[in-house]
C-alpha cells in the first residue's frame, strides 16, 4: 500500500459550513456540556460525588462539533474524559449525574462510574479508562458497520498524551489497511495528567505529525473552535461514510482545570490559562454568534434553558437512592447473572 | 462419525458455525490464505471468502480490540492469537476491556465472541510459546474459558462458545493438535459448563484439563492393573462456568482428590478446585488433597528438560500412589 | 521513629536506597515533576535531579522494557506502573520477558529490579483502576510479589526489594496510602519472605494481605470480645517468596484456616495457601478451610456497591463465626 | 520536541568504505554464518533439531554488517530469527549449534532453545520471541549507557512485520525523547510469517516511511549488500556514540528459506526466490572481493576454514549430552535456585 499523504491544517474549500439552525444547536450543546460539567465540579466540592473525575471544562466544541455531524446511528468511542462526548450524543443528564454520584438513576446504575459513561441506545459506545484500549475496539466498531454495509461511522476521541501508547499505533494502521469507516480525533490539551506533552513526544503535532506513518492527511483544526470542528466532522465523517477510510484529526484546545478531580494544575506556565479563556470555545462561539446578528435574547434563552436542564437533572439525581445491592451479583453475564459455577 | 484430527475439528467446528450465521466472522495472523500455523483453519478462507476470514497484521491489541468492536455492534466474531502467551500483549484487551464492559455498563454491552488460542507445552518451543495460561484467564471475571482435550469436544465446544453471549477464551492444545477421535458429522453443539467423567472409580479422583487428560487416564490404568487404585478421571473441560457439582460428588465418592495441571504450580485451576473442595467437601475427605503441576519455573525447552518439567503418566502414577499409601 | 504515613513512606523508601546505590533510578508517568499521582514520590526528583528521576510519555511497554534492559545492563531501575490494572497493557514485558530471560539464559542475564505499582479498591475508581491482581504476579514463576500493610513495612520491604537481584512487584495498597505508623528513621531494610503473626490465637487462623490486614485485625478483636473466637492473625507481606512455615504454624495450632482476599474469587494466593494447607497440614485441621474474597465480579464504583463487594469486617466476623459454628 | 526529518536512502558522503581487512572480515562472518544455518537445516532434516527454528539464510548482510561496525562492548536485541546476529558477535558455533539441539553445551544449557540465543559476554543480549518486546528493552540498555556515559550503543533487529505492534512505537519514541544511542534495524524481507508485508501495512515502507514519526531521519540500505550495510551502521551507530540519538534503519532483504522449520514458503510469487538468489549477499560480495583483486585462493582458503569450524561445532555438539534435569530447577533467580517458599 503506498503512502499518499496530503497536507491540510485548516478545513478547505468542500467544507460546508454550518445552516443557522446547526449553529443554534451547537450553542445549545455547548451550553449544557459546559454546565452540567460545571455542576458537577460543585457536587465534588460538596462531596455528592466521590472517587475520581476528569472535566471537559473548555473543551466542549470538540464534542459538539462532531457530534453535530454525526447521524444518530453512529457511534461515539471516548476516554475518561467522557462526560461531554457522551451528552452530546444525547444521554441523559440525569443518567449522568447520577451515575457520577453513585445512584441507580445512574447511565450505568452506578457500577461504571464517571469514567465508564456509555448509553448504547444513543450510540455512545463507552468511555475507557485505560489510554488507548478504546481505540482497536473503535476499529471494530467500523469493521462492523462495513461488513453489514450499513454506512455507519466510528468517532473515536482521545487525547495528546494516547498517541504515545502502543494501541494507538496498531489502531491506525489496521483501520487504514482495511479502509474502515473511522475518524479518530486527537484531543491535543497540551498536557498528558501533567507532564506537557512536548516532554515525552518525538513530534511537534503528536497525532498529526504521525498521519503519514498510516498513510492519512494530516489534518489540524482549532478545537475551540465548534464550526471548524463542524467542518472537519462534516468531511472526515463524510468520507468514511462514503467508503474513504479512516482519518485522524488533531483539534488544539485546553481544559480549564486539572486533569482530574485532584489536580490543583499548578504545572501550567502563568498566564497560559488566562490565554486559553480570552480562546474559551463559548466566548468565542457566543461573540460570533451575535455578530451573525443572532438576537442576545435568543442566546440567553439557550442559556436559561440549560440551566433549568441542569437544576432538573441534579434534583433528580440527588432524589434517587444508592443502588440496591443486589446489582453486584447481576450482568456479568448475558443471562442477566453472575455464577461462574453450578 | 468421521474421525478427525484434534486439528481438523477446529475448523470443522467453525466452519459449521459460520455455515448457520453470516455474522460469525474470523480473524488473525496468517489465519486465511495460509490456514493458520498450525495448520487449524485450513479451508476457511476458500469456503467463507476474505470479507469474513481475514489476515492481520501483527497487532494482537488491534485483532482483539476489533473483536469486541464488532462483537458489541452486531457481529460474533472468533479471534485467533497464535499462542496463548501472545495474550500478554493484548491483556488489557482481554482482562479489562472485554470482560468488564457489560457488567460496569450495567448489561448495555453484549459480547458474543470467541478467541482462540494454541496453548500448552510438549513441543519443545521454550518459555514464550509453551505457556499454559488457562488460569490467566480463569482469575478474571467475565471470562468464559473452555479448553477441551478431544477432537470431538474442540468441535462441539466451540460451537457452544459461538452460540454463548458472553466472551468465550477457547484454549487449544498444542501437543493434542496431531491426536485423533470420532467427530459427530451432522450438527454438533455441545454444552460449556459440563465437565465429563471418563473413569469411574472408588479410591481417589483424578481432575485434569486438556492435554494432561489422557495422561491421567493412563496413569489411572496403570494405577488399577499395577497399584490396585481405583481412581475417577474427571476431565474438567470447561474452568468458567466450572462444573463443581460433578467435581464434588466424584470426591464424595472416592474421598480422594488429586488434580493434575500444567500450569506452573502457584495460583493454577487446580488451586480454585482443590479450595472449594476443601470447603465444600471437607468432611468427606479421607486424606490430603494434592496437586500434580508443573514446578513453578518456566518452561524449558530442550526435550530432556521439557518431558521432565511437565507432569507425565509416570508422576502422577508415583505422586497418587504414594500419596495413597 | 517518626510516624509516616504508608504514602509517605514509599518515598522515604526510595530515597533511602538512591542515597546508598547510585545505580537506582526511577522512572513512570508523572513521577518526577508532579510527585506521582498518588503523590507518593513527591520530593525525589528535588534531591536525586532529572537524570536519576525521569517522567515518561504514556507508554507502558517502554517504561517496563526500559527498566528490563536497564537492569540488565548495570542499573538498579525502580518503575512505577500508576494503577495495578495497567500491567495489562506492560505483561509481556512483565509476565514474558522479565520473569523469564533468566531462566531461559541458563543465569547469564540478572534483573534487579523493582515494579511499584497502585493496587486495590475502596476508593471509587470502577473496575479499571481498582483491582486487586497481587495473584496476576504470583501465578507466575520468576517474580518476587510484596504487598505491605503497614508505614514500616512499605520502607523495609521496599528496601529488600531494591537490594534483591531478582525482580520485585511491589504491591502499594491506595486504601492504605493515608494510614500513619512509626517508620524507622535510620536505615531500615526488612526481610522478603516473611509472614508476620500480628495475633495469636488458638481457635482460629486468619491470613491476609495489605487492607485486608487492618480488617482481618479488627474482625479478630470483634470474634475475641463478642463470640469468644481466639483467632491468630497473620500478614502474609511477600507472596513469592511465601512463608509457607509460618502459616502452616499457625494453622497446626489452631486447626481451622481462613483467608481474606481482595481480589475476585478465582485463582486467588488465598487459593494457593488453602491448597498448600490442604496437602501438607490436612491432618491437623478441624474443619473446613474458608476463603472470603471479593465475588468473582469486575469491582463495582458506587461507594454502596463497592463497599458492599469488598470484603468487610462484618463479612470477615460473620464469616467465621457462622463456619465455626 | 521539533520533527526534523531529513530522508536519505543511501549511504552518502563521509561514510566511511571498508577498509581491505574489514571486508574480509565480514566475507567470513557471511560464509560462517551461512554454513551454519545450512548445518542447522541439515540438522533438522535429521531430527537432531527439535520445535522450531528461523532460520536466516539471505540476510546475513545485515547481521554481518553491523556487527562488524559495533564495539566488543555494544549490545545486540535480536528476534527468534537470531542465530545470525547471535554468532555475529562472536558466540561459540558449539553453543549455537547445542542449543538447537537441546543439549548441555548449549549457550543456554538448552533450557531456551533456538528462539532465545544469548551470549551475554559478547554483548548478544538476548533473542526475544514475543513480536517488538525487545524494542523497548533495547531502550533500556541505551538508556543505562547514557546514564553510566561509557558510549556503549543498544543495536535492535526486527523485521518488517514487527512495525506494525504497539512496542515499536513506544519504544521508537520514548528513545528520540530521551536522546538515547540506539540503532533501530528493521530487517525488511517482505512477509511477516507467511503474509506479504504490503497486505498489512499503511505505508510503502514500514520502518522508513513511519520515521518521521519519531522525528528520525528515513533510511533505507539495500541489506543484501554488507558494505552498504556497514557504512549505514558506521554512521548511526557513530551518531548513537557521539550523543546524537537514536537512528531506524530500514535493509530491504529476503530470506531464501521458508519462516521457520514447518514452512514450505508456497505463498511466495513465482519467481521472486530466484530474482533474490540473483542478489544472493555472499554471492554479490564474493563477485566484488574477486572483482577489486582479492585472490580467489584467498576467499576459498576462508570458506575452507568456515566448512571446518561448522564441522567441528557439529560434531562437538553431538557429541554433548542432554541437560541435566538438576537445571530445571536452577537459575529462576539470582542465588540460582528456584525455591517459592520455605
Ligand atoms: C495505560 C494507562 N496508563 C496511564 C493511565 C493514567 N492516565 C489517565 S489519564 C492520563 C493522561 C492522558 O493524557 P491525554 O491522552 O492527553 O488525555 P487528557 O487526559 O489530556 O484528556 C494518564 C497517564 C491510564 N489511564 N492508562
Ligand atoms: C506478539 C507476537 N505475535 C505473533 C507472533 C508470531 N510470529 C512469530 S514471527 C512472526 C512474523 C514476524 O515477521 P517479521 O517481523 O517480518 O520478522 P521475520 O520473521 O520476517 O524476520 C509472527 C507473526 C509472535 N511471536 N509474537
Ligand atoms: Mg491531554
Ligand atoms: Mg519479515
Amino acid at each position: 500500500m503506498a503512502a499518499t499523504t496530503k497536507e491540510r491544517t485548516k478545513p478547505g474549500a468542500g467544507d460546508a459550513e454550518p445552516s443557522q439552525d446547526k449553529r443554534l444547536e451547537m450553542y445549545r450543546m455547548l451550553v449544557e456540556l459546559r454546565y452540567c460539567e460545571k455542576r458537577a465540579h460543585d457536587l465534588f466540592l460538596q462531596n455528592l460525588i466521590k472517587g475520581t473525575s476528569h472535566l471537559s471544562l473548555g473543551q466542549e466544541a470538540v464534542a459538539a462539533g462532531f457530534a453535530a455531524a454525526m447521524r444518530p446511528d453512529d457511534w461515539t468511542f471516548c476516554t475518561y474524559r467522557g462526560h461531554a462526548h457522551t451528552q452530546a450524543r444525547g444521554a441523559s443528564m440525569t443518567g449522568v449525574l447520577g451515575e457520577l454520584m453513585g445512584r441507580e438513576c445512574g447511565l450505568l446504575k452506578g457500577k461504571g462510574g464517571s469514567m465508564h459513561l456509555t448509553d448504547v441506545a444513543k450510540g455512545a459506545m463507552g468511555s475507557y479508562a485505560i489510554i488507548g484500549a478504546h481505540m482497536p475496539i473503535a476499529v471494530g466498531a467500523a469493521w462492523s458497520a462495513q461488513y453489514r454495509g450499513t454506512a455507519q461511522v466510528a468517532v473515536c476521541f482521545f487525547g495528546d498524551g494516547t498517541t504515545n501508547i502502543g494501541a494507538f499505533h496498531e489502531a491506525l494502521n489496521m483501520a487504514k489497511v482495511w479502509s474502515l469507516p473511522a475518524v479518530f480525533v486527537c484531543e491535543n490539551n497540551l498536557y498528558m495528567e501533567y507532564t506537557p506533552i512536548g516532554a515525552v513526544t518525538a513530534v511537534e503535532h503528536p497525532a498529526a505529525d504521525r498521519a503519514s506513518a498510516y498513510g492519512l492527511e494530516r489534518i489540524i483544526v482549532d478545537g475551540n473552535d465548534v464550526d471548524e470542528v463542524y467542518q472537519v466532522a462534516q468531511r472526515t465523517i463524510g468520507m468514511a461514510r462514503a467508503g474513504k477510510g479512516p482519518s485522524l484529526v488533531e483539534a488544539k484546545t485546553y481544559r480549564h482545570g486539572g486533569h482530574s478531580r485532584a489536580d490543583p494544575a499548578k504545572y501550567r506556565p502563568e498566564g497560559e490559562l488566562e490565554r486559553w479563556l480570552e480562546r474559551d470555545p463559548i466566548k468565542v462561539y457566543r461573540e460570533r454568534l451575535l455578530g451573525m446578528g443572532v438576537a442576545t435574547a435568543t442566546l440567553e434563552g439557550i442559556e436559561a434553558d440549560a440551566m433549568r436542564k441542569v437544576e432538573e437533572a441534579t434534583a433528580a439525581a440527588k432524589a434517587s437512592p444508592p443502588p440496591p445491592a443486589s446489582l453486584i451479583e447481576q450482568d456479568v453475564w448475558a443471562d442477566g447473572g453472575a455464577a461462574w459455577r453450578n | 462419525m468421521a474421525e478427525l484430527t484434534y486439528r481438523e475439528a477446529v475448523a470443522a467446528g467453525i466452519a459449521q458455525e459460520m455455515r448457520r450465521d453470516e455474522r460469525v466472522v474470523f480473524l488473525g495472523e496468517d489465519v486465511a490464505a495460509a490456514g493458520g500455523v498450525f495448520k487449524t483453519t485450513v479451508g476457511l478462507l476458500e469456503e467463507f471468502g476474505p470479507k469474513r476470514v481475514r489476515d492481520t497484521p501483527i497487532s494482537e491489541q488491534a485483532i482483539i480490540g476489533a473483536t469486541m468492536g464488532a462483537a458489541m455492534t452486531g457481529l460474533r466474531p472468533i479471534a485467533e492469537i497464535m499462542f496463548s502467551d501472545f495474550f500478554a500483549v493484548c491483556w488489557d484487551l482481554v482482562a479489562n476491556q472485554i470482560a468488564k464492559t457489560r457488567y460496569m455498563t450495567a448489561g448495555q454491552v453484549t459480547l458474543p465472541l470467541v478467541i482462540r488460542t494454541a496453548n500448552g507445552g510438549g513441543v519443545r518451543f521454550g518459555a514464550q510459546h509453551s505457556q499454559s495460561v488457562e488460569n490467566w484467564a480463569m482469575a478474571i471475571p467475565g471470562l468464559k474459558v473452555v479448553a477441551p482435550s478431544t477432537a470431538a469436544d474442540v468441535k462441539g465446544l466451540m460451537a457452544a462458545a459461538v452460540r454463548s453471549d458472553d466472551p468465550v477464551i477457547f484454549f487449544e492444545h498444542k501437543g493434542l493438535f496431531g491426536t485423533k477421535g470420532e467427530v459427530p458429522d451432522d450438527e454438533h453443539v455441545d454444552e460449556l459448563g459440563a465437565a465429563k467423567v471418563l473413569r469411574e472409580g472408588k479410591d481417589a479422583t483424578i481432575v485434569a484439563l486438556a492435554m494432561m487428560v489422557p495422561r491421567a487416564l493412563e496413569a489411572a490404568k496403570i494405577l488399577q492393573a499395577e497399584h490396585g487404585i481405583s481412581a475417577t478421571v474427571v476431565d474438567v473441560r470447561s474452568l468458567v462456568p466450572l462444573d463443581v457439582q460433578t467435581i464434588l460428588e466424584a470426591v464424595r465418592k472416592t474421598g480422594r482428590l488429586f488434580t493434575v495441571e500444567e500450569n506452573p504450580r502457584l495460583c493454577g485451576w487446580g488451586a480454585e478446585i482443590v479450595s472449594i473442595v476443601g470447603e465444600e467437601a471437607f468432611y468427606d475427605l479421607d486424606g490430603p488433597m494434592v496437586r500434580i503441576t508443573t514446578p513453578h519455573v518456566p518452561l524449558p525447552c530442550a526435550d530432556a528438560l521439557e518431558d521432565a518439567t511437565i507432569p507425565s503418566v509416570a508422576r502422577i502414577v508415583e505422586t497418587v500412589r504414594t500419596s495413597m499409601g
